[in-house]
């Protein structure tokens, strides 16, 4: 029944704190006018368009995407919205490929974004609800104590942290499209960069980007007559769990376990360290990776924070991990999720450039959100599964 | 609080409030700063449709727009609706209309308010002229509203 | 004017006003509250208890029941030192938020921990909720100031581990 | 294709304002209802769906907490858009479509009335030209009225009467929130509200809930007795000024309603996402609907409007008649946006 889908065409925008160059529109068309140029596509080749970003209220815009349609090359044709809290990017791209997958389309174009710099991203994500408890801190206050637990739990070194942020801070100085680089950025720089919400850092923080990110999907005819290689979707999986509830393990969430493992099973992969040669995932604050490494099935659980002190994550590793910088280093919220996405359909398709991942055949992406309880993820493959 | 079925009830007004600050691009960057200057413009699409208010894009087709045309100031009324009681986010404190003008040389309508004094004077095809503010500032309310156009 | 420079934003104050009403359990809860009690509810089909008490149990999706008065003591599972300003926040840095496990109860309830130095408080310390003064109770969770140090031994983090 | 049908519909009743519950609370029986309905186990559903939007609920992801009604454990595949439950249910239709899932729960919810609906959507709007001057949704729709009146599409007492029709068909809706009795002509003697609209030719604000559930082929008949197939759906949008399009038509309607197949065979009735009386008369034309098709028997969202889910409820009372043999071939249709921007349409059909 399913097609085969394909990424054909990827483009992201340069990720700033305020890209006051740019309305809302220039921003999306400048991520989709660059998967457009990968796939040597215009907008009338265009089936069906799919467009995903975080809250509303960031941008002080209702369903912003009805203003936006047309200004992507949307007027006549489908369009939708996806909104699955942090993990939106993720999602946003898996239903754009089930569009493909289900023979409904050809070519769909698939827009994430976010300019956060039109309002205050703490300030939207802790106005308090009258009769609730209150966030207190944003997502720093929120994730803090459950990043404490992991480290009590694995008896993680309390520096892992550093060595994943200044890891990735060093993978992004090799992309051209990061927001935060640090040119010669040292362990003790980030060791010593302020507590903000203990026990992360400063420097272990992702930053409030504006930013946007596209694809160009299609099937395998489309793929055919695309210029350059395509990453074809091998598997996708989505889960979710509530935010709270008696007895949750918020720290290794099991919908991002069950996630992984319908992922693997559909993709035949029995063995993931050694399957998958490279894997861009969702990590906001630095002790994530770890986190994620256990939650995925990299490392056995307590034992994430061995793969970071071992060099495994880093480029050159045997599992290189967030090869782009991360979100550590751009992190335009709606966004965030699709640019992991993108990032591993670039490296199998060996368009990466300075932070390519030589001989990358499979890939993972992954996205979470809200409380460490929406999970979507793919694997992309240089050729068909 | 009060009473009811037995049981206590408890309600409390939820402000959503901010000022967002918008950065507009090149495009309405330069309709807002010719607003500003009390002049109005358009965009002109490849297929040679004036777009007001200026887009940088096609809307038909996505491509991109970046030729610029005078328009108006004046316009003809397309379609109007008459508002007998305004809420405190309307333009005008009074009864107005709102109305979708038509600007000399362009092709599109924008989205404005009229303030006509009665609904007896406003009528689909009537000529409007903009009321601009006394100070501008780069805004569509640059424009306060538009009026009936004075007799020629 | 015309030679100012060119309009690169505009700013668009927007304000709106929603009127929120309790619903049936989170109104009981606050009159409870009002009165100096910490009302949970446990759900039938999990027999977990929910503090504050809520309408449905989120991982069985059935309505809860039977109302459960816990104490305002208990154990900090796991808590963040927050040394951050932010907009929304009028309390002094640094300030420890922290998941507390009311004695009863089967899910963290959050809180500040107070009265102490931020560097004293650790997974398993023992808490109590420290009241604003009485006369100034309403239906509302600021009723609790703070937690601060009860002085009890601390409890092991097996004990906890499962609600952090 | 697959062959996709819905099994089951559950709604709330509307209220002007839903004081005691939640939107959890609203939806926990709903959803309950839904599932018990599709005799599909809660714990066999492939693919849950839903649509609601962050500034009807006055927070950012106001549908996070929506997932408490669910019961999500084990943890689900689970998705959800920023719109109507319409497009929610689209998504699910394609997730059977790709066969990822069997069967997928789609629900919508909407509490418009803590807000001020006409200006909560005032935030819909272009944020550089149009929102900052206040414009208000039903200042829109009169604006799409008049063009209507001035073209000689319709008249002031053929707008009376889709409002006269809609309240009175909804007396037979146990769900409905406006119904009645009303006579054109006491309606065309009222006041406008916004001219030139009366208060009459528009929608009630209303409070509520509704839940769907889709399943495929052998899975539908084994469970349904007579299952309301999808035989086709689509969806498409237009510019979004309202400046730049002609108000009077709505191509995108057409063209939806040509991709899904829906003049193939005739149709006993139309369900329409029509929340002004006017924007029914643009419709009909669109979908060039003959006299004989049965509009709105539900009352339409002129008797009930849950904004987000009002475009599911025309989907899941389609879906009833065909369950219940009151019809055999039916559409439904959903818009968002303002004066009909995007519109879906839905052509459903019994055995």
């Amino acid at each position: 029944m399913a097609e085969n889908c394909a990424v054909i065409g990827v483009g992201q925008t340069q990720h700033d704190s305020k890209r006051i160059d740019v309305s809302q529109v220039g921003l999306v068309r400048e991520a989709a006018l660059r998967a457009l140029e990968d796939a040597e596509l215009d907008w009338k080749d265009i089936d069906a368009l799919v467009i995903g970003k975080a809250p509303d209220l960031f941008e002080g815009v209702m369903m912003p995407e009805l203003f936006l349609a047309d200004a992507l090359g949307g007027a006549g044709k489908p369009m939708l919205r996806v909104h699955t809290a942090g993990s939106v990017g993720g999602t946003t791209a898996i239903v754009a490929a089930s569009l493909v997958q289900a023979g409904v389309h050809e070519r769909v174009l698939t827009v994430a974004y976010e300019k956060q710099s039109e309002s205050n991203a703490m300030w939207a994500l802790s106005i308090q609800l009258p009769f609730q408890q209150g966030v207190v801190a944003g997502a720093g206050g929120y994730f803090a104590p459950l990043i404490r637990a992991y480290i009590r739990r694995a008896n993680a070194p309390e520096d892992t942290g550093i060595r994943v942020a200044l890891k990735d801070r060093l993978n992004a100085l090799k992309n051209p499209y990061a927001h935060l680089k640090f040119p010669g950025i040292t362990f003790e720089q980030v060791a010593q960069s302020p507590m903000l919400w203990d026990p992360i850092r400063y420097l272990e923080t992702c930053p409030s980007s504006d930013g946007a990110c596209a694809m160009v999907l299609g099937n395998a005819k489309a793929a055919k007559r695309a210029p350059h290689k395509s990453a074809w979707v091998h598997a996708t999986a989505m889960r979710t769990e509530p935010t709270q509830f008696a007895g949750r393990d918020q720290v290794n969430p099991r919908a991002g376990k069950d996630c992984a493992k319908e992922l693997y099973a559909k993709a035949g992969i029995t063995r993931p360290r050694q399957d998958i040669d490279c894997a861009e995932i969702y990590v906001p604050f630095s002790w994530f990776e770890p986190m994620w490494m256990e939650n995925l099935g990299f490392a056995p659980e307590h034992e994430g924070w061995k793969m970071t002190y071992e060099g495994a994550t880093a480029l050159g590793g045997d599992m290189p991990v967030n090869m782009s910088g991360g979100v550590l280093s751009s992190n335009p919220i709606g966004a965030s999720g699709m640019l992991r996405f993108a990032e591993a359909a670039n490296q199998v398709r060996g368009l990466a450039g300075e932070h390519q991942v030589e001989g990358t055949r499979r890939a993972l992406g992954h996205a979470y959100g809200g409380g460490s309880q929406y999970f979507s993820m793919w694997i992309v493959g240089d050729q068909p599964l | 609080m009060d009473q009811t079925d037995g049981g206590v009830s408890f309600s409390a007004v939820h402000v959503v409030e901010y000022a967002y600050r918008r950065s507009v691009g090149s495009v309405l960057g330069r309709f807002f700063t010719e607003l500003r200057d009390r002049k109005l413009i358009g965009t002109r699409t490849r297929a040679g449709r004036v777009l007001v208010p200026p887009c940088e894009y096609d809307p038909e087709t996505g491509e991109a727009v970046d030729e610029f045309v005078n328009v108006g100031p004046a316009g003809v009324v397309t379609t109007w609706a008459w508002v007998h009681k305004p809420s405190a986010k309307h333009p005008l404190p009074r009864p107005f209309a709102w109305a979708l003008v038509r600007l000399d040389g362009a092709d599109t309508a924008m989205l404005h308010a009229v303030d006509a004094g009665s609904e007896s004077r406003m009528r689909t095809g009537m000529r409007v002229q903009p009321r601009w503010r006394e100070k501008t500032v780069g805004a569509i309310q640059d424009i306060e509203c538009f009026e009936p156009e004075a007799a020629r | 004017m015309s030679d100012a420079e060119p309009v690169k934003s505009i700013v668009t104050p927007t304000r709106l006003a929603y009127e929120y009403t309790a619903t049936g359990t989170q109104a009981r809860f606050l009159d409870e509250i009002s009165r100096g009690r910490i009302l949970g509810q446990r759900c039938p089909a999990c027999h977990k208890v929910y503090v504050p008490a809520r309408a449905v149990c989120p991982r069985c999706g059935v309505a809860t029941t039977e109302p459960v008065e816990v104490p305002g003591r208990g154990t900090v599972t796991t808590f963040c030192v927050v040394r951050v300003p932010s907009e929304n926040i009028h309390l002094k840095l640094p300030f420890v938020a922290a998941h507390i496990l009311l004695d009863g109860a089967d899910i963290p309830f959050f809180g500040l921990v107070g009265d102490c130095e931020a560097s004293e408080v650790r997974m398993g310390m023992r808490v109590e909720a420290v009241w604003a003064p009485r006369e100034t109770w309403g239906p509302t969770l600021a009723n609790i100031r703070h937690f601060r140090p009860s002085g009890e031994p601390d409890v092991a983090f097996e004990k906890f581990k499962e609600h952090l | 294709m697959r062959e996709v049908a819905v099994v089951s519909f559950a709604q709330t009743p509307y209220v002007r304002r839903e004081r005691g519950r939640s939107e959890v609370e609203m939806l926990l029986p709903v959803i309950g209802q839904a599932i018990e309905r599709s005799g599909i186990p809660k714990s066999e559903i492939g693919f849950t769906c839903s649509g609601s939007s962050d500034y009807i609920a006055g927070q950012a992801f106001a549908f996070v907490s929506a997932v408490d009604a669910l019961g999500a454990w084990p943890p689900i595949s689970e998705s959800h858009v920023e719109m109507d439950g319409a497009w929610a249910l689209y998504e699910a239709w394609v997730k059977i479509q790709c066969g990822h899932a069997d069967s997928a729960l789609v629900f919508a919810f909407g509490r418009a009335s803590m807000g001020t609906l006409p200006e909560t959507l005032t935030m819909q709007l272009d944020p550089y030209t149009l929102q900052p001057l206040g414009v208000d949704a039903v200042s829109l729709a009169a604006l799409q009225a008049r063009a209507l009146l001035d073209a000689g599409l319709c008249t002031e007492r053929d707008m009376a009467e889709v409002a006269m029709r809609s309240r009175r068909d909804a007396k037979r809706n146990a769900f409905a929130q406006l119904k009645g009795d009303y006579e054109v002509a006491k309606i065309l003697s009222e006041p406008h509200l916004i001219s030139p609209l009366r208060k009459h030719d528009c929608p009630p604000i209303s409070d509520g809930a509704a839940a769907v559930v889709i399943a495929a082929g052998d899975l539908a008949r084994s469970k349904c007795r007579r299952p309301a197939w999808i035989r086709g759906i689509d969806h498409r949008i237009e510019p979004h000024q309202p400046g730049f399009r002609d108000l009077t038509v709505s191509p995108s309607t057409t063209l939806a309603a040509h991709k899904a197949g829906a003049a193939s065979a005739p149709l006993d009735l139309a369900e329409l996402h029509a929340p002004f009386t006017h924007q029914e008369l643009i419709l009909r034309r669109a979908l060039a609907l003959p006299a004989a098709v049965r509009i709105n028997p539900s009352g339409g969202p002129l008797a009930a409007n849950p904004m987000m889910a009002a475009g599911l409820v025309r989907i899941g009372e389609a879906a009833q008649r065909i369950h219940d043999r009151d019809a055999g071939r039916a559409l439904a249709h959903a818009t968002q946006g303002h004066c009909l921007q995007q519109n879906l349409v839905c052509v459903l059909e019994g055995e």
